[in-house]
């Protein structure tokens, strides 16, 4: 079992024709995955990679159920591309893109609250079920079926947790990246849900950031709602200063979004941490075979 | 994007917020005959930096000696400015807002920003505005009250009244503060802010509402639809490796210690990071070289990290996905062709082709240390630093 | 609120949606001599009512030589135009617009209106515009694309691009088609309107998108803070009747039977005419003293009845809630104390106070009947307009 | 039993220094009606039919419970009276004020989706629960608690069906004006849901009128969702021709909301239909005693 996605996942690409949307489609195929057609806008009715290409989603649905939309197209227009694939009533929804503009993507979730769309990122490696289904640019090699659900807000870091439980011998029912933009669709707390509630996952593990306070959040939740073992690092203790939100970041902070304060919320939540990255698949190897 | 203060209060006046009377002096201007033309009163220097605690480093100075504001500007312009935010060079005053001096009733804290948890924009105000807000919110966080905006509706009135009760203004304080607030929020929109404060928002002798300081902070990710905004950009406030970095596509961010990072994801960049701070070292930088880190890329984050005379050793750091490891070995040696190559380099390849890249990399160098973990390698390289 | 095809006209091109050439010819002016200062081409003369129909009905006239435009003017000009829509009175043409004559390639239709179910603004658009649009969408509902707009994100490209590749546009109309939709829906949103209809929007002969026609109607809850809009109303369109219960704070429809019904409240005045109906008769009016129906209120609502000519009966139906029924029977005998009562008032009234009210309307006069039921009440109305 | 309010509802009253809100709120008062509040603008601190008047709905709630609302305040301004009471939490806000702008509507209705606020108008005479608590207009004297559920989009029409439940000896559970406004909050599905699942309800009266589709929707809903006798009334059989929409109405409409259709749809879900308001009552006491 898995979660978002599995073998049945039919996948449109938006933006396909494009350099990345090409080549990580390719790779996509090449992993298995079931790519059913793409859009770019203007190139309807011409073939790309051996699959159809239309001008709109809505062309596509016309010949294809689909049950994914990963999204490739330039940041200025992806919002635009997200909202398309919301209106035409894509359950789940990949926007790989980074650089989408922050109040583009506030008027996304507003809409995205009422729809029955799930978004996943955008600036995220996107979502892989291995051996099953691949959306996004992770390295598809790394990855094994397995029983341990991974989440997390940054791309590559990720990669080294799934190396980590792939090492060890664990492998992966699913690993999720919901990005690291400041507004995003899916969360941690949705994704520990998904998780706690798939029988094959038997342990999950987070891969957090300073800013925000997502990690808090998701300490909380887990102490209420999750009973699988979780292991959590958190990137930034030594973080860059960074450019200040002038008083107003931290006033609406509350002093939360340091490294330190997520460790610790997690700890009191019961939350495996490791302060090392090296660590993951480790710790979270004890606790499965505890 | 960060834009100083009187670029802030020129689309403050663009967007019909009340800001005082101002005067702007830039290098190059004939400082005693602009002195000269303007009324002959008390003025408040302010340097134009792009940083916070302007104040106590004596980057704004009250002038009430018309006779001495010509000397005070000529001590103030051209030279370096260090406050606890600029780091020890400090920036370059190149200009210099002149603000006519009044008289303050009251200080008021008034500031909008995208907010992360309710995914809206919010307006945050307290009655308590001034330099201590921070302490404000922390000690007594009753006294800030903040508001959301929902993208469909808009600021509403309502919201306006209650900011306005809370910060207890006069009846007609209110229309005035409903509309700054308007105001702001189309300034914020339009403009692509992620943040406008105005700390402090100050009530005159006459009871109106001012903006006596103007803080802007515009979402990188919009520059492209914000051209009038572009042009705001001061390169003299930007640290010159990071803007050349910037350049290159790389993200690099100078810090204080001695052992070079080279990373690909932002988040693994903050790993390693902690990681040598972990096992004792301190990171002279952060550097992304971008998720999908390129052969050519990594050469020049090389050459980067190595024009900072403080490194004394390197950690690269790459997790090969879509990029193969042994085109990031070759990046490696591509670099090290180019420039000379005086410390050592701690090598960690990972993931794809990883195999491939460490072989290519062993006995090249003395100075290259092919390592297979995330520990060895962070272990290796603060040793190398410290020897 | 209803506005002229030349007003809506006028908006489009404050808007930037691009329309034909025109000129517009009003009561009062000096017809041969605007027709003599005209370009002398063909023209089409479109009688300027608020009411659909007009091609049908000769309000719409192709003048292909330019010598005889005066006398087509002349000859509709201040004349009552009839239409399927207008009732048999018609509606008097006090303006006439006068648009050039091109070449239609092809008819779209395209409209914006508020949709009940979504709760959102939508765009209706089609590639076969034109006057069979409701045959269109009955038969061939697969040919008519409909998006909503959700007011958080406003009118998105997608969209935009969706309605293009349905109506089958070239390439370079897909931007003209953008610039008109994003143009049409800052019209719609800045001028509170509750439909903006384009039918035909057409494509000339160059391939230019051109409003060949324009429907507006303004959400008439919104008017007090669309002052230009006000300016629009055309009081020459509207019912003389109509126009003054309105006035009078009354909601009155002239209709073709013979019973005047006097009713407070929406639904229960159109439950009353469905009652007439039922039971054998034809109301003469739809007439809503309003929820809150006053003892002023009901003996203007008597005049206005028996203002008109076919009334034979009344049937008064007032359910009091906040107002006491017998404050209302006290009205009744107010207003026929004014205005001789030559025909048979059926009076029922239900809710408080109802008992006392009957009681005061009890041998007052002959013409008066008070009864105890709907039903009864509706028979009594029926059988003494037929007598 | 009832649905939405209670004895135990606490009411706060939008624009109660205002002449409708100040009669209303007297007449509520005399029902029984826990008033505990009012706001006015401007009028914070000072006392109103004995009543603490505030600014702000946030200053309310700093001395006061509060579990329902209800708005008397001028059509200009009744949206964001609305959002005030949105954006303060209150669980129920029933909007009496008529002429509300359909555009406010749009922005109101996209935020209620986001909340947890039920909104009951605008446009409406309210929700009255017999005996127990009385928000808005209706006459209170014409109302008897009993076991029949009334809906309806219709004000004084709604009054007709009331009287005669009442003089059928059967009485209401709670009955709710939902406004005839193109847009409003609790719609007719909404109440059918809540009237099915409340115990004391035996039946259910549904008032239409022409216009929209709600009542097609409504019937579909009775017919997969509600087992309990529903009588309903539509009003428009002889309808004024009105104002046309343009075409834009009738193709949106797809050729519903004419009263006939609504009869049709609704007779075609098993309910029992009225064509004379007149034999409401009657047809539900049938109904109810069979």
């Amino acid at each position: 079992m898995s979660i978002l996605i599995s073998n049945n996942t039919r996948v449109l690409c938006q933006g396909i024709t494009g350099t990345q949307g090409s080549f990580h489609s390719q790779q996509a195929i090449a992993y298995g995955t079931q790519v059913v057609a793409g859009v770019t806008p203007g190139r309807g009715g011409t073939a790309h990679l051996e699959l159809p290409v239309y001008d709109t989603i809505d062309q596509a649905l016309e010949s294809h159920a689909v049950d994914a939309s990963v999204i490739y197209v330039p940041a200025p227009f992806a919002a635009d591309a997200i909202l398309e694939a919301v209106y035409a009533g894509i359950k789940i929804i990949v926007c790989i893109t980074e650089g989408v503009p922050v109040l583009d993507m506030i008027k996304v979730n507003a809409v995205l609250r009422n729809s029955h769309s799930l978004l996943i990122g955008p600036n995220c490696p996107g979502v892989i079920t291995p051996g099953e289904c691949k959306i996004g640019i992770m390295p598809g090699e790394i990855h094994r079926p397995g029983n341990i659900g991974i989440v997390s807000r940054s791309g590559t870091l990720t990669y080294v947790a799934v190396n980590q439980t792939t090492q060890h011998g664990l492998g992966q029912t699913t690993c999720v990246g919901i990005g690291g933009d400041p507004i995003h669709g899916l969360d941690f707390l949705d994704c520990l849900q998904l998780f706690e509630d798939d029988e094959a996952t038997q342990g999950i593990i987070m891969v957090g950031e300073i800013g925000g306070t997502a990690e808090e959040e998701a300490a909380e939740f887990i102490q209420e709602k999750v009973t699988k073992p979780v292991v959590a690092y958190i990137a930034g203790v030594t973080a860059p200063p960074g450019k200040r939100m002038g008083h107003a970041g931290a006033i609406i902070s509350g002093g939360k979004g340091t490294a330190e304060q997520k460790f610790l919320a997690l700890e009191k939540a019961g939350v495996t941490t490791v302060h090392s990255p090296a660590d993951i698949g480790e710790h979270m190897s004890m606790l499965i075979n505890a | 994007m960060h834009i100083h203060e009187y670029q802030a209060k020129s689309l403050f006046a663009c967007h019909g917020i009340p800001i005082l009377a101002s005067h702007l002096v830039v290098v190059g201007d004939d400082i005693e005959s602009v002195c000269a033309s303007i009324e002959k009163r008390a003025w408040i220097a302010k340097a134009q930096v792009h940083a916070g605690g302007r104040g106590k480093a004596g980057g704004v100075v009250r002038v009430d000696d018309p006779s001495e504001l010509a000397s005070v500007v000529t001590n103030m312009l051209g030279t370096s400015l260090v406050t606890k935010q600029t780091g020890e060079m400090g920036l370059p005053v190149n200009s210099i807002l002149l603000e006519e001096v009044i008289e303050i009733e009251r200080e008021i804290y008034l500031a909008l920003l995208v907010d992360r948890g309710s995914k809206q924009i919010a307006i945050i105000a307290s009655a308590e505005g001034g330099m201590d807000i921070e302490q404000v919110a922390q000690k007594t966080p009753e006294k800030i009250v903040t508001h959301f905006i929902h993208p469909a509706a808009g600021l509403q009135l309502n919201q306006i009244r209650n900011i306005g009760y809370a910060l207890k203004l006069e009846k007609n304080q209110h229309s005035q503060l409903q509309e700054i607030l308007f105001n702001l929020y189309h300034l914020f929109v339009s403009n692509d802010c992620s943040l406008v404060e105005i700390n402090p928002l100050i009530v005159d002798a006459n009871g109106n509402l001012i903006a006596l300081d103007a803080k802007i902070n515009i979402d990188d990710n919009a520059l492209h639809r914000q051209q009038d905004i572009q042009e705001f950009r001061d390169i003299s406030q930007e640290n010159i490796s990071e803007a050349h970095a910037e350049k290159l596509g790389l993200n690099y961010i100078k810090l204080d210690g001695n052992i070079g990072c080279i990373v690909n994801g932002a988040g693994l960049a903050m790993a390693t990071m902690d990681l040598v701070k972990h096992h004792g070292g301190e990171p002279a930088n952060f550097l992304d070289v971008g998720g999908g880190a390129t052969q050519s890329k990594v050469a020049e984050a090389f050459k980067l990290v190595l024009s900072d005379d403080n490194v004394k050793s390197i950690f690269v750091n790459i997790f090969g996905g879509i990029v193969r490891c042994d085109l990031i070995a070759q990046g490696i040696l591509d670099a090290i062709q180019e420039v000379e190559l005086s410390i050592p380099v701690t090598v960690l390849l990972q993931g794809t082709n990883a195999a491939e890249g460490k072989k290519l990399l062993e006995n090249q160098s003395a100075k290259i240390i092919p390592v297979s973990t995330l520990t060895e390698g962070a272990m290796q390289a603060v040793m190398l630093a410290n020897t």
